[in-house]
């Protein structure tokens, strides 16, 4: 086990190093001189000195990336140009409140995704199928960005139920986890939720379809088990598959989170990011990308990690 | 005992050449005969190919100039003459526009999948066939970029190319091709390892031609399916990146920018600001239907 | 000899394809108390189905069965759900071909076990863990407390099936279904598991219905032989009876065209054609396509079983020219 | 050849007469890596044929037989250059293959048949391009091949106008069969390796196929390496049969010698473990106990002797060699070998020469 | 007593340091809330145009003699947040903050803020703890509406945090009659009263005062709606109905400021040519706009606001005339079959720019329709601040021939001289599209040269005569300042100003 482990996180390197000479080259694609891609307009010349020192555009791109990367390794991101503020406090910041979200909203997706999936692949054919699958395809399919904008429409503006900006009455910064603060996190949390909702729900369906398509259901129905005794089996052979979709759409919610954040002036990366792209702020940008791109990489290792650790299919050498 | 008799068929005296050779129907054939009986994707195809007629003929189509306001019609109701879908915030016919709307909409949601695919096929195929170490640089470089959740690489190379149709459009292909190459490299290698392809080389052919015969007939249909399922994904996206700003720029009509402009609007004419998204929505149920019942169709085992 | 399991003109028809297609077509059969029946057939010729009937396990919404099927006195047809949970299992139970996907890959064998006899017993999870332990010694494992705690994939072929049959014998039943259980295996260690199957049955007084396609097989297990083709039987003796004096023609060209008979460089005997569709089954003898007997009235009716011998039947109307 | 024109492929020379091997084969290694082991640098492998030598003599049938994992079919793709060889050598009909040959040549004159008729062939071709594909890879025009795979159709027992337009997915097992074994005849070839091409097949058309593959090495004049599991089948086709245990060449020797007096254990034990056909002379007696051991960790000297009853202390130090007998046989067996230690191994004889 | 709680427009707290960001509406809640400057405006009425106040300097004069010498007399006793007391000193030390790059203290983000905003200041020095003389360049009568711009922030402060503005930053310190306290970037930030303001009437009498940025003008409104916020800045104009009907009230009032677009005068710019500038301007509806403000805006006929004491009599009308502004396309050289493209730099939301993004696009349809096709390209507010610093002719502008922007249009340099004069051109100052017309810049020096109130005047009437009939910008709109807030709001009143007062407001419960 802990070799596998040692072997996956070193399979994982080159692909994390992979993602930062992206994140890196992100200041480059950037039509005109990176220079004036990550300096404020009226940059001092000390300024410019510094940035130009920072990310030595005045050297060849590989020894460019070298000294960047140096400095991300020791934890320091840049500037952000609009406020000036250090990038990696601003992520981490952000990054804590989009976790936030994206749990509540994996947790939400994976409770609604694997109820209805079960029931469609227990009631196969049925009516019952037809209608969860119908409502999985919805969650796939439906813009939720939009999706927000009509739960404004109806929870908060139209019965006033509940807020429909914010992080919570006091800002992020002192969140604590009572309701004044979770009314903040519902509606984005629903709203992003449908799509792992979604995704989780044909997930398990399919699993729950071949598997209940396989030989051992017949070995034990054979032996005497109740449908409730066989589905015990059928959702402990369904589990870690499904856990693993759950750990990688709370990846995919954490790094896509922008429309629904933007939506919700939800204090996280999103929010951030949006504010990034429209600052033209690309210290700020490359920063935010690397870290969620990176926490991305290591969800998937600890999925895999996990997912080995639970499933005696999955081969551990 | 003759050859013949002793396996127990009755060949024709001489060998027949050619002429009454019966071709049963192909695989394709099958399968969309089988999506022809599938009542929801057929549904769902009949919308889709309803939308596409409505962008290409949108002109022909539309009942107002989609760019033409007039500031004492603005935000109508649905239903107001002269206006069925109601006005949006410069006075413009909504109809006309979602009309409209569908070709840039259709366009950008559409186009990067197809062109991943080209892109994406061709390297999972060539990485799933070579193997060793051009599927290693191959493989690698892709699961770089798969290590980006979409909508992060989305926004990240729009935001760094800047807003426009044609950043947009490179930056969602870039976000297809990955996970394209990604189905495609395991198909092939999948396909690789069945004896036909063995047989095919033991034959003694050059990897084009097993390529060309032998991989590409098999391979292309499952990484197809895959790829129709992404379009609804990329409908979602696209829009996605018009509703930030990021995509087509005002005053194309265009639904995910629509949407954005007509948020101010939520509280005078909801039903009206809510349109742009109902059609996102239908596009994409639309396509996400169509693809499962190919998905189905393709299933020999159903 | 007292019947242990008699089948009575069943028949199942699966409906959930396009065509419905009558997999078992009014199949007889009956098995004494402590015997060995061995189905033999082709691929396809209905053994599966018709074994599987005796426990219900066809999804009850695509498939039809009609006749009856008594096994210990009770009719399996008329069992209610929570009646037939109980009997499985513990009247009959069952082995099957590939024991790598008929064990649940996410259990240890030994819950597995455990988990059938707490089924059907009241003992609390240590006793049962000692059954199983007991049973594990008893189908010749090697280190059984080890092995009981692991997961089938980290199992060999070979102790896989025994952990299998293990488990089948683990609620003492009184039938033991076998379909094809050694076919996945090598012959140095299907050999280890048919004397295995053999010496169980013996002291266990069991009856067991074992479907093989190798004549081979069938011989060194069986106490009688019943043929399959196209979802019907058409002979049924004892093994000498069968083997020595096969009467219906397509055992006997099944047998006539076996390699082991043939010296090298011999022209095999062959039944010609291939087996028939099951979903449009000719009228008549299913077998007439390819029999060289066959006759006119071949085509018409489908032949009765009938006696030809003590305790053999066969069922063609040109019987009396096979001898 | 009678087979469609013969102008259009070139025959392979017959150079070395009767007495030449076609195919002569020395110390073929073929280790797998196992996925999944091993950090860094090289590790755990499956030793999957592991110093493999034989001759294939021309126009004989040589039968290959032994446990699922010994390493039978790749002994076979290794014979087919579908993979490559670790190390060793092949010779064909005296030219070393890679070096003298090049691969092309010699795969159209070597051909195999696989045991999974459904896999083998292209569910998107008619079986009349798959046939014909073959022969248009070497240049043959496409109606020439067509024409020939009509012939060759007919030839295999299939009514090429009832079958050429025909996908793989509605034919039977043994029609599937028939056409592979087509296919694979489509180049002419001269040496036919069969992996378990009958072992799918249900007993009645089994015999059809086994005809079949009699009667078109007759008329073809083929050499034939027969892969199988089914001694039956095997005892009843071949001139010579090998055995493989775990990767190695336990015995090798014309059919009814091996058959009738097996010198290694191991072939005692396989042959005894058939089942018998005779009701009243059923098995008592397993001959062998556990299953075979991992080719991943093979046990050390003589491979057997962990399931082996005549085991000696020395068969566990000391792995035998291919030892010579009378009868052309050879056995990999300390008890056949001369002075090995082994306490039933013949005495040393000195060497006569 | 209470707390009340605003949306801004602005995407992010502006900055808190002294010199704030996020143009207008920086100022407005992050500096004259917590800070003071010399010269402060006095927003207590909301019925005449608001003036310049004693703030900082109790009194100040120019030299009879010479008349770039100024001299400051400062108040005494005033302290600052953190305890330490306000003298010359710091004055000094606050100007160095913005001017002088070598100064410790030199904050660039501050300084790019502040120093275009005193172009006059030529140099400065303490005579005594309470006495300050600022020396212009040359004669300036309008130093002391450049002096209300700047913020005095705490150099002891500044010291106790580590010399470091980011640390400042979260524990700011000013003078001001309000203190801030609990900064959350991006977020919120919080302001409690400063008891001890050295202007007693101006204590506020809140409990504290909350401000949350919110760009989206939909967010704002559900945050109101919501209780989330009891005031938000401009409501979306589209909901002011409803937010009436719902039962909050809209606050507006005019004050000085414009809506236009900025065109660039570089080489090669389509609006050198002047009937293309008088025909963008006759193309635009501005009575269609306002119908699409739902009334929120004063249409533009000029620079300023029609009645202000500077508007003066302009021969050019700014009314909606297709036919004439098509005509002098034609004129120009362009037609239907060739219209004239060219790209304009607008923003998505920000400080006065009212609904930029449906008003733009409202504009672009106008300008189709006379043959001027635009392109527009979307940057953030701050982002435009920037490049409109840095000018038409730097590579951050994209080659756009346009900005959309807002002014501040409150005193002679930032209703006029700023956006023309030629000196001006960046990166000296802030003359966008580099326009240069010496008889402007003639006008401008006498403007400052004029001491005397009356002739002032009638030299700004004529700049503002000028600015109309040579169509130099594209005049669109004023706006009208629209807040909406809950009922619990009171004593609030509108300046008519940019820039607000907070210490009257009281919220009931
Ligand atoms: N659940 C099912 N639904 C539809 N058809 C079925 C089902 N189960 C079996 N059949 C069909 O019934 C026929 C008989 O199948 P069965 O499995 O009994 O054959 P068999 O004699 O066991 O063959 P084999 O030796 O291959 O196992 C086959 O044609 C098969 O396709
Ligand atoms: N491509 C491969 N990668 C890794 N291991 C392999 C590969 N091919 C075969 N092996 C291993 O090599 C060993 C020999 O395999 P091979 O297929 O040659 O056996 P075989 O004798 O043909 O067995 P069977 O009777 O089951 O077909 C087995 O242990 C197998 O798992
Ligand atoms: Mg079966
Ligand atoms: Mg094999």
């Amino acid at each position: 086990m802990l070799l596998y482990i040692l072997k996956r996180i070193l399979y994982v390197l080159p692909v994390a190093i992979g993602v930062s000479i992206v994140c890196f080259l992100l200041v480059h694609i950037t039509p005109g001189d990176p220079l004036t891609a990550v300096l404020p307009v009226d940059a001092t010349l000390e300024l410019q000195q510094q940035m130009r020192a920072l990310y030595g555009f005045d050297k060849p791109l590989p020894v460019q990336y070298g000294l960047w990367i140096w400095r991300v390794v020791q934890g320091d991101l840049g500037a952000s140009i609009a406020t000036g503020r250090p990038v990696t406090s601003e992520v981490f910041n952000a990054v804590k409140n989009s976790l936030a979200l994206a749990a509540a909203a994996t947790l939400i997706g994976f409770v609604a995704g694997a109820g209805l999936g079960i029931l469609a692949g227990y009631f196969r054919g049925g009516w019952v199928d037809r209608i969860a699958s119908f409502v999985s395809v919805l969650g796939v399919s439906v813009p939720h960005y939009w999706l927000g904008m009509v739960l404004v429409i109806i929870f908060s503006v139209q019965l006033g139920w509940l807020p429909a900006t914010g992080g919570g009455p006091q800002g992020s910064a002192s969140r604590s986890w009572d309701w004044d603060y979770l009314r903040f996190l519902v509606l984005p949390a629903v709203t992003m939720s449908v799509i792992p909702m979604g995704i989780i729900a044909r997930t398990v369906k399919a699993l729950v379809g071949e598997i209940l398509n396989q030989e051992f259901v017949h070995a034990l129905a054979a032996k005497g088990l109740t449908e409730r005794g066989v589905f015990r089996h059928v959702i402990k052979n369904a589990a870690p598959t499904a856990f693993a979709v759950m750990g990688l759409q709370l990846g995919y919610l954490l790094g896509g989170s922008i429309l629904i954040e933007t939506v919700f002036s939800w204090p996280g990366t999103g929010f951030l990011l949006n504010a990034a792209i429209f600052q033209r702020d690309l210290p700020l940008l490359q920063g935010s990308i690397l870290v969620l791109a990176l926490f991305f990489v290591f969800l998937n290792l600890t999925v895999d990690i996990l997912q080995a650790a639970i499933d005696p299919r999955v081969q551990r050498a | 005992m003759s050859l013949s008799a002793a396996i127990g068929q009755t060949p024709s005296p001489s060998p027949v050449v050619d002429a009454a050779v019966v071709r049963s129907p192909g695989y394709w054939t099958g399968v969309l005969r089988r999506l022809s009986r599938d009542p929801v994707a057929m549904t769902a195809l009949v919308v889709i190919v309803l939308l596409l007629l409505m962008a290409i003929f949108a002109p022909y189509i539309a009942p107002a100039d989609p760019s033409k306001g007039s500031m004492l019609r603005r935000l109508k109701p649905i239903g107001f003459p002269g206006y069925p879908l109601g006005a949006d915030e410069l006075g413009r016919d909504m109809l006309s526009r979602l009309i409209h709307g569908g070709r840039l909409s259709l366009l950008m949601g559409v186009t990067p999948v197809p062109i991943a695919f080209v892109i994406g096929s061709l390297l999972g195929i060539t990485a799933g066939y070579v193997g060793g170490l051009t599927n290693t640089l191959i493989m690698r470089t892709v699961d770089v970029f798969y290590a980006f959740p979409s909508v992060l690489l989305a926004v990240a190379l729009s935001g760094a190319l800047g807003a426009g149709l044609t950043n947009a459009l490179v930056s969602l292909t870039l976000v297809f091709v990955p996970p394209i190459a990604r189905v495609a490299e395991s198909v092939t290698t999948q396909v690789r390892g069945l004896d036909y392809i063995d047989a095919a080389r033991a034959s003694g052919a050059k990897a084009g031609s097993i390529i060309r015969v032998h991989v590409l007939g098999n391979v292309l249909g499952p990484i197809f399916v895959y790829a129709t399922s992404l379009v609804s994904v990329s409908m979602i996206l696209a829009s996605g990146l018009s509703f930030l700003g990021l995509g087509v720029r005002p005053p194309e009509p265009e639904w995910g920018l629509m949407l954005n402009t007509l948020r101010t609007a939520i509280y005078t004419q909801p039903m009206v600001a809510a349109l742009p998204g109902v059609m996102i929505f239908i596009t994409s149920i639309a396509f996400n239907m169509v693809s499962d019942g190919l998905r189905s169709a393709m299933d020999v085992k159903s | 000899m007292t019947e242990a399991v008699a089948i009575e003109n069943l028949s199942v028809t699966f409906t959930g394809g396009s065509k419905p297609v009558r997999a078992v077509d009014g199949v007889s059969l009956s098995l004494g108390q402590g015997e060995v029946l061995a189905l033999l057939g082709e691929s396809g010729s209905g053994k599966s189905v018709t074994l599987r009937s005796l426990l219900r396990l066809h999804p009850p919404k695509r498939s039809r069965m009609t006749g009856s099927i008594r096994v210990a006195g009770r009719d399996v047809l008329e069992l209610s759900p929570g009646e037939l949970a109980d009997f499985r299992g513990g009247v009959v139970s069952m082995i099957f071909q590939e024991p790598m996907l008929a064990l649940d890959p996410v259990y240890t064998v030994g819950a597995q076990i455990t988990e059938a006899i707490r089924r059907h017993e009241k003992i609390s999870a240590a006793d049962a863990r000692k059954r199983a332990l007991a049973l594990f010694e008893r189908v010749r494992i090697p280190s059984p407390d080890r092995r009981l705690d692991a997961y089938p994939h980290e199992m060999s072929g070979g102790m896989r099936q025994r952990a299998m049959i293990a488990l089948a014998l683990a609620c003492r039943p009184s039938v033991l279904l076998a379909d094809e259980p050694t076919t996945a295996l090598d012959a140095t260690v299907q050999i280890q598991i048919l004397l295995l199957l053999r010496e169980l049955q013996r002291e266990l007084g069991l009856s067991i219905i074992f479907v093989t396609h190798d004549i081979g097989v069938a011989v060194e297990i069986a106490d009688r032989i019943a043929v399959m083709y196209a979802g019907r039987v058409v002979e049924s003796g004892s093994v000498r009876d069968v083997i020595r004096g096969p009467r219906h023609p397509y055992t006997r060209g099944l047998l006539a065209s076996r390699v082991e008979r043939a010296q090298k460089g011999d022209r095999l005997e062959t039944i010609p054609g291939s087996p028939p569709d099951l979903t449009a089954l000719p009228p008549g003898c299913a077998f007439a396509p390819r029999c060289s007997l066959a006759a006119p009235q071949c085509r018409e009716i489908v032949p009765p079983l009938a006696e030809v011998g003590p305790a053999h039947t066969a069922a063609c109307i040109r019987v009396a020219e096979t001898v | 050849m009678i087979i469609g024109e013969p102008a259009h492929l070139p025959d392979g020379p017959d150079r070395g007469g009767p007495a030449q091997p076609l195919l002569s084969v020395r110390d073929l290694v073929k280790h797998f890596p196992v996925k999944g082991k091993g950090l860094f640098g090289k590790g755990a492998v499956v030793r999957a044929v592991d110093g493999v030598s034989f001759d294939i003599r021309k126009g004989e049938t040589l039968g290959v037989v032994g446990e699922s994992g010994c390493g039978k079919s790749t002994t076979a793709r290794l014979l087919m250059h579908l993979i490559k060889a670790d190390s060793g050598e092949m010779v064909f009909d005296g030219e070393k293959v890679g070096a003298d040959l090049d691969l092309t040549a010699y795969r159209r004159q070597v051909q195999m048949v696989f045991q999974d008729s459904y896999a083998s062939l292209n569910p998107r071709l008619t079986i009349e391009e798959s046939i014909a594909y073959g022969p248009q890879v070497h240049g043959v025009s496409a109606a020439k091949a067509r024409a020939k795979a009509h012939d060759l159709l007919a030839r295999v027992g299939l009514e090429p106008g009832r079958f050429a337009g025909r996908y793989p997915h509605e034919l039977s097992g043994g029609q599937r069969q028939r056409i592979n074994i087509a296919r694979a005849l489509a180049l002419e070839p001269r040496l036919v390796i069969l992996d378990e091409a009958v072992s799918a097949l249900d007993k009645s058309v089994e015999a059809q196929v086994l005809n079949l593959l009699q009667d078109l090495k007759d008329e073809f004049g083929l050499t034939y390496v027969f892969i199988s599991h089914d001694l039956n089948v095997v005892k009843f086709i071949v001139d010579r049969v090998m055995v493989m245990y775990l990767g190695k060449v336990a015995e090798i020797g014309e059919g009814p010698a091996v058959f009738g007096a097996p010198r290694h254990p191991y072939t005692a034990a396989l042959l005894a473990s058939m089942p018998k056909m005779d009701p009243d002379a059923r098995s008592a007696e397993a001959p062998l106990t556990g299953d075979p051991p991992n080719p991943i960790n093979p046990p050390s000297g003589c491979r057997f002797h962990t399931r082996c009853a005549l085991a000696e202390p020395v068969c566990s130090v000391q792995e035998p060699p291919l030892a010579a007998m009378e009868g052309l046989q050879e056995a990999a067996c300390l008890m056949a070998l001369p002075g090995s230690g082994h306490s039933r191994a013949p005495a040393p004889v000195e060497a006569a020469a | 007593q209470g707390t009340l709680r605003i949306g801004m427009t602005a995407s992010d707290i502006p900055l808190t340091t002294g010199q704030t960001d996020n143009g207008g509406e920086g100022q407005r809640f992050l500096g004259y809330t917590a800070y003071d400057a010399l010269v402060n405006w006095d927003m207590s009425s909301a019925t005449k145009p608001s003036d310049l106040v004693p703030g900082l300097a109790a009194s100040w004069a120019v030299d009879a003699t010479d008349k770039t010498k100024w001299t400051f007399k400062l108040r005494d006793g005033v302290k600052f947040h953190d305890g330490s007391a306000f003298t010359a000193d710091a004055v000094v030390w606050n100007l160095d903050k913005l001017l002088v790059k070598e100064s410790p203290q030199f904050d660039p983000r501050q300084s790019a803020q502040g120093r275009s905003r005193i172009p006059a200041v030529a140099s400065y020095k303490a005579i005594d703890p309470l006495t300050l003389e600022i020396v212009t360049k040359t004669p300036d009568a309008t130093l002391p509406y450049q002096l209300a711009w700047i913020m005095m922030s705490s150099p002891a402060n500044w010291e106790k945090q580590g010399k470091s503005w980011d640390a400042v930053a979260k524990a700011p310190s000013g003078t001001g009659p309000w203190k801030i306290v609990n900064f959350v970037p991006r977020e919120r930030v919080e302001l409690v009263p400063n008891p001890d303001y050295w202007d007693k009437p101006r204590v506020p009498k809140l409990d504290k005062m909350v401000l949350i940025p919110l760009p989206e003008a939909n967010a704002r409104v559900a945050a109101l709606r919501s209780g989330q916020v009891d005031w938000i800045e401009a409501p979306a104009p589209d909901a002011v109905a409803s937010l009436k009907q719902a039962g909050f009230s809209i606050v507006t009032n005019a004050y000085p400021h414009n809506w236009t677009w900025h065109l660039s005068r570089v080489e090669g710019s389509p609006w050198n040519d002047i009937k293309v500038r008088k025909a963008a301007n006759l193309a635009v509806d501005r009575e269609g706009l306002k119908e699409l403000l739902s009334g929120m805006m004063i249409p533009a006929e000029g620079f300023f606001p029609p009645g202000h004491q500077w508007f003066g009599s302009p021969k050019f009308k700014l009314k909606h005339d297709v036919a004439e502004a098509k005509k002098l396309m034609a004129e120009a050289g362009y037609g239907p079959g060739k219209p004239l493209k060219t790209k304009i730099l607008i923003s998505a939301s920000g400080s006065g720019q009212m609904q930029p993004l449906p008003m733009n696009e409202f504009v672009q349809q106008n300008l189709a329709e006379v043959g001027i096709q635009i392109d527009f390209e979307v940057v953030e507010w701050n982002t435009l601040i920037n490049i409109w610093r840095a000018g038409a002719k730097h590579e951050s502008s994209r080659g756009a021939t346009g900005m959309n922007y807002t002014y501040f249009i409150q005193d002679p340099f930032t209703g006029f001289v700023r956006h023309l004069q030629c000196n001006l051109a960046p990166p000296a100052g802030t003359n966008w599209g580099s326009y240069c017309d010496p008889e402007m810049d003639k006008l401008f020096d006498q403007v400052r040269n004029t001491f005397e109130p009356k002739e002032q005047t009638a030299i700004l009437q004529k700049i503002h005569e000028k600015y109309v009939d040579d169509a130099l910008f594209l005049m669109v709109t004023h706006d009208v300042n629209p807040r909406a807030m809950s009922t619990k709001v009171k004593g609030f009143v509108q300046a008519q100003n940019w820039f607000q007062d907070f210490s009257p407001i009281t919220m009931t419960k």
